[in-house]
């Protein structure tokens, strides 16, 4: 094990992945040189050569379909959106052609494909360039969604997307990139639909994926301190939920709560309640509850930009009601 | 580069092949009236030597993308008549086994790759393939048919401007059937020819009269040729008309008699026979027979087709 | 009172507002001498004029942002996207432009304007003609989403969103424009984010909206037969969701499902079933249900279509389970 | 149509709000570097000939739209310099009560309807905006500022293609500053110009040095005149140079030292100086007054945007 960020996490798994798959390129907007706008391509061209790692005009919706036509004839390309804001150009391209091809003409369609889109609030890049877009994709059937919150589970999602050979959308959250953690020596791909229990607890679980679960461990540690024993869910991927994972937490807590990036409405966590409502609803002791985006769009100012989240304090304080409930 | 003319063998071949997609399509618009195929269809009628004059000169390492207006396509490289009929009755036989409908079928064993319900939506499709052929080394040219309304798409100019960039080889053949819908082409155009868009691309193009099926034979021979040799994308326009409406049931109110009358004269199938007859005195008895054959043929993948249902 | 199609009601609607408004005008493709695919703005171009109902080349996404670009001026475009499948294209000029610039810079720089999509399956139109995507745009936040059943809602509600002047979705149901209802000699605006109650019933609540809602009411008739005694929410528009109708019905029912349009993941039946747990959780005597399209694409054939969607028998069905809960 | 030429009162204006803006562009940079500043943003430094030349031309009832890098777009149009540092500030001051930052700001009084953090994202909203005032017949003429990168966006064909074809009042002004962030215009573009692409739309097209106010003002105004005479849909290409990295810490890797010595040269303030030399005698002196005047106006915008925040 060793330390490394986010971002260097994942520049790992990508150089793995061009080593030693050569069907994988990467393609995107200053990705080349300049290295990506996160610098988590950075030195590649040099080191894989411009037919690995392609700079494109831009153009998002050209260059994801562009990825979709080269996916069908056996290429894995790995798309990087820039701000996952801009994939809203490109989002003909996922539903209507990647998800598409492999469903109506079967598995030897299939268009496998990685789409990176550094995505989120929390520093300050305003309305177009903060959102996160998982709540909105759910809806669109079979496509796979990986939201990281750590290095390690950002490189090991990574190689498991490239092993799942469908399309992935993979959201790293901006406001991780830089943040370290444990990183095994060697990278292998982690499962796709798998949640993690990041913490134990008996009172009530929280739900949470990327840059919602630092917080959420906090509130946990928070909430020990006044003796209320929280269960901490990462999610890992959004889409397939793991919805074992989350039943049987909620079997043993009868308490719970979402924590999401996205805007609360048809959000992640509204998803988690309609199924936790099916498959858990005998044991709820409490209405499970939401966080997540405030209904409005992003503002700029970062204290105005932070009201928009969950924190610590909400987390804690709607832990608290569910408790008393 | 010597011009590569049509062997007479190729043109008759030609001819049956058009007559063939013409006599299908007809058939076709009968089954939807009399209400035994569900959704909707869109018919090539007028469009034959497009698809037949394109697809013959391909190679089998080319592969090919088409749109929601793509049987003549399919029929044309090679696809079996019974299937893509099953297709379009919505038949487990069907090459999307009924899923696609008469908008989305794709035949790997032909490498054709996929046609498609979104107007513009494979233009990319075409250029990631042909990226694909370009990065590792493959063989072979990546083709994609889209129609005249597709230019209006920011897909399309995205699609032809990274294609110039990178000269991967791809070709674009857009159908100009003077119409897309009930809109002419004029209406949402401010330059004359598609092939008119080829300079902001700094693209190689050409335009040809798609109702010559020996003219767009040889054209995309050459053409073919080209890129095969050495990698880049051209666009090349076929002036054709779309003689039925756009999909079931279109009366055709947006555009007048005399121009549909105008059109007809210079109908691909007339000319290919007077073409035969100079060049092996094709003459009523070997259409007959033709006509026969054909009969057979439909009827055979009519009842292949409607053999099997869900 | 009169009898209409649906496609006539909106087709008076439209006609209304082109006469009363001058800022109104109407873009899309082949929406002139060809009346749109539908037919309904069949006449208007002889009887408005060119510069009220305005053909456009094939880019969806240019010409949603320029109706929004002309929206800010002060016009009021009513924008018809041929299928709803196609609005994937100018997702952007939805998510990033339209809601945003009255959320960015204030209430002076809205963008009135309506986006009309006739959408849903039920017509063997395959896999990128048959899509409905409330589900999905349910997640942006403050776009409102109308989704009409009947001739008289979808007038009544073509105007309430003209009176909003706020970007609205307006989804028409292929499956319904043939459909026949009564319709009021004068057309008015409707409230939007009101749900209506179209059958009173006291075991079950059964939400739905736009072509789930007949098969809700045929469904509640032969649960009737049973002894199941359904009520039935309408709920018109599914952003705003009308909160307070679906909680205080079920507080009278104590059990309820969800009919949609789109996939059941992310869907509206989600966002439901989390406001029910929010909100009437104590009144819940088993748990909330969502019925839906189906995770695939929408297949061509009628069969295998009818299958990705609720129909009278898996509506009744699903009834009986929660009542014998 | 008779040449329209610059009066020396305007070149000296324009010579100040050049240099106004470029030492506001100086001293963001600065606060940023000191981490005052929260978020992203893009200077303009090397293109205020750009702006100015545009703006100056212009009149009160045209409507203006930008992108990303807008600040000298806003300035040069009369926007308050202490609101605009208020907004980059994230203060309640600000444009857009600090919720927008450095990329969204719009101040309807000026007819200035909006930047925009989405390339091209702004093209087809100036098309709209010139629709509405063909359709209102209200005056003026929209206008619309983006970079090289933009081309590469569909929307910047579709809307081109629909201003064409419906003859609307707009002007597209594309600032040329050769790059895209680390991407080289002409590693993205098959054609050596915008203007290039102008023939795809049968657009009125003109390209002109973007480092000399005096031409661009003047060529502004005359299309400006044209326009307003009989709506049409103008592309105008503006050669210059984005002299300051692509936002907060990009060291230019992707280019060289040599090409930025020779885009120094053409610096377009020191040009202009040399003009007014000419034309209004300017000295040292008058140098020396207006940095002093700059100074003290950019002190009272820092302290208006720093005095207030949430
Ligand atoms: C994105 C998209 N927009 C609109 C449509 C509806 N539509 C189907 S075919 C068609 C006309 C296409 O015209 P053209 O490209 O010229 O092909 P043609 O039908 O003439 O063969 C339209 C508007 C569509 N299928 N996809
Ligand atoms: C749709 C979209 N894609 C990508 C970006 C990221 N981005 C911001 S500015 C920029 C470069 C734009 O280049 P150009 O249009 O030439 O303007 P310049 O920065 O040179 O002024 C890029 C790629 C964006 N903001 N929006
Ligand atoms: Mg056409
Ligand atoms: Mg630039």
């Amino acid at each position: 094990m060793r330390e490394l960020s986010m971002s260097a996490a994942i520049r790992e798994a990508l150089a793995q992945i061009l080593q030693e798959r050569p069907e994988a390129f990467l393609i995107g907007e200053d990705i080349g040189v300049y290295g990506g706008a996160f610098k988590t391509t950075s030195g590649f061209v040099d080191q894989f050569g411009s037919d690995r790692v392609i700079d494109t005009p831009i153009s998002e919706a050209g260059f994801v379909s562009i990825a979709a036509g080269a996916a069908l004839m056996g290429s894995h390309p790995i798309v990087e959106i820039m701000f996952m804001d801009f994939l809203a150009l490109a989002f003909d391209g996922i539903i209507n052609v990647a998800v598409k091809w492999r469903e109506i003409y079967g598995p030897e369609y299939a268009m496998p494909m990685i789409v990176r889109a550094p995505a989120g609030a929390g520093r300050s890049y305003g309305p177009t360039h903060s959102q996160s877009f998982e709540g909105l994709l759910q809806n669109v059937p079979r496509l796979t969604i990986c939201c990281p919150s750590n290095p390690a589970d950002a490189a090991s999602l990574l190689l498991g997307a490239m092993a799942l050979r469908e399309p992935v959308i993979f959201i790293e959250h901006k406001a991780l990139y830089a943040r370290k953690g444990m990183v095994p020596e060697i990278l292998t791909p982690g499962a796709i639909g798998r949640a993690g229990i990041v913490r134990r607890g008996t009172d009530l679980t929280i739900v949470a994926y990327g840059r919602q679960v630092p917080i959420a461990l906090q509130a946990a540690e928070q909430l020990a301190a006044e003796g209320i024993d929280c269960e901490v869910i990462d999610l890992r991927t959004v889409k397939p939920l793991d919805t074992e994972a989350i039943i049987s937490s909620i079997q043993r807590t009868g308490r719970g709560m979402s924590l999401e990036e996205s805007p609360i409405i048809g959000g992640i966590g509204s998803e988690i309640a309609a199924v936790i409502m099916e498959h858990a609803f005998d044991y709820l002791e409490a209405p499970f509850a939401r966080l997540g985006a405030a209904e409005q769009a992003i503002p700029c100012n970062p204290k105005l930009e932070e009201q928009c989240f969950p924190t610590i304090a909400t987390v804690a304080a709607k832990a608290r009601d569910l408790v008393a409930y | 580069m010597i011009p590569i003319m049509m062997q007479s063998e190729q043109l008759t071949d030609a001819y049956i092949q058009m007559s063939f997609i013409r006599a299908f399509e007809h058939r076709l618009n009968e089954l939807f009236l009399q209400g035994l195929i569900a959704g909707t269809t869109h018919l090539c009628v007028g469009q034959e030597a497009c698809a037949v004059g394109v697809c013959q000169a391909l190679k089998a390492e080319d592969c090919l993308f088409s749109n929601h207006r793509g049987h003549g396509h399919l029929l044309a490289r090679g696809a079996d008549p019974g299937r893509v009929m099953a297709e379009i009755f919505g038949s487990p036989r069907g090459y999307a086994g009924g899923r696609g409908g008469s908008q989305h079928m794709a035949i790997g064993d032909l490498n054709f790759m996929g046609t498609h319900g979104i107007t513009a939506g494979t233009i990319p499709l075409a250029v990631g393939c042909a990226l694909h052929k370009k990065l590792r080394r493959e063989p072979g040219v990546a083709v994609v048919f889209f129609g005249d309304g597709a230019i209006g798409e920011g897909i399309f100019h995205e699609s032809l401007n990274m294609a110039a960039i990178w000269k991967v080889p791809v070709l674009f053949v857009c159908e100009n059937n003077q119409y897309a819908m009930s809109t002419a082409f004029r209406k949402i155009s401010p330059v004359a020819h598609v092939v008119d868009r080829a300079s902001a691309y700094n693209m190689e193009a050409h335009r040809v009269d798609g109702n010559d099926v020996e003219a767009v034979h040889e054209l995309v021979a050459e053409i073919r040729g080209g890129i095969a040799e050495q990698p880049h994308a051209v666009l090349l326009e076929l002036d054709t008309y779309r003689v039925s409406g756009h999909s079931r049931g279109d009366p055709c109110v947006y555009r007048s008699r005399e121009e549909e009358a105008h059109w007809l004269a210079l109908d691909p199938l007339a000319r290919c026979r007077r073409r035969l007859e100079e060049e092996v005195a094709w003459d009523d008895a070997r259409e007959a027979a033709l006509r026969e054959e054909i009969g057979s043929r439909l009827k055979a993948a009519e009842a292949f087709a409607r053999e099997e249902s869900y």
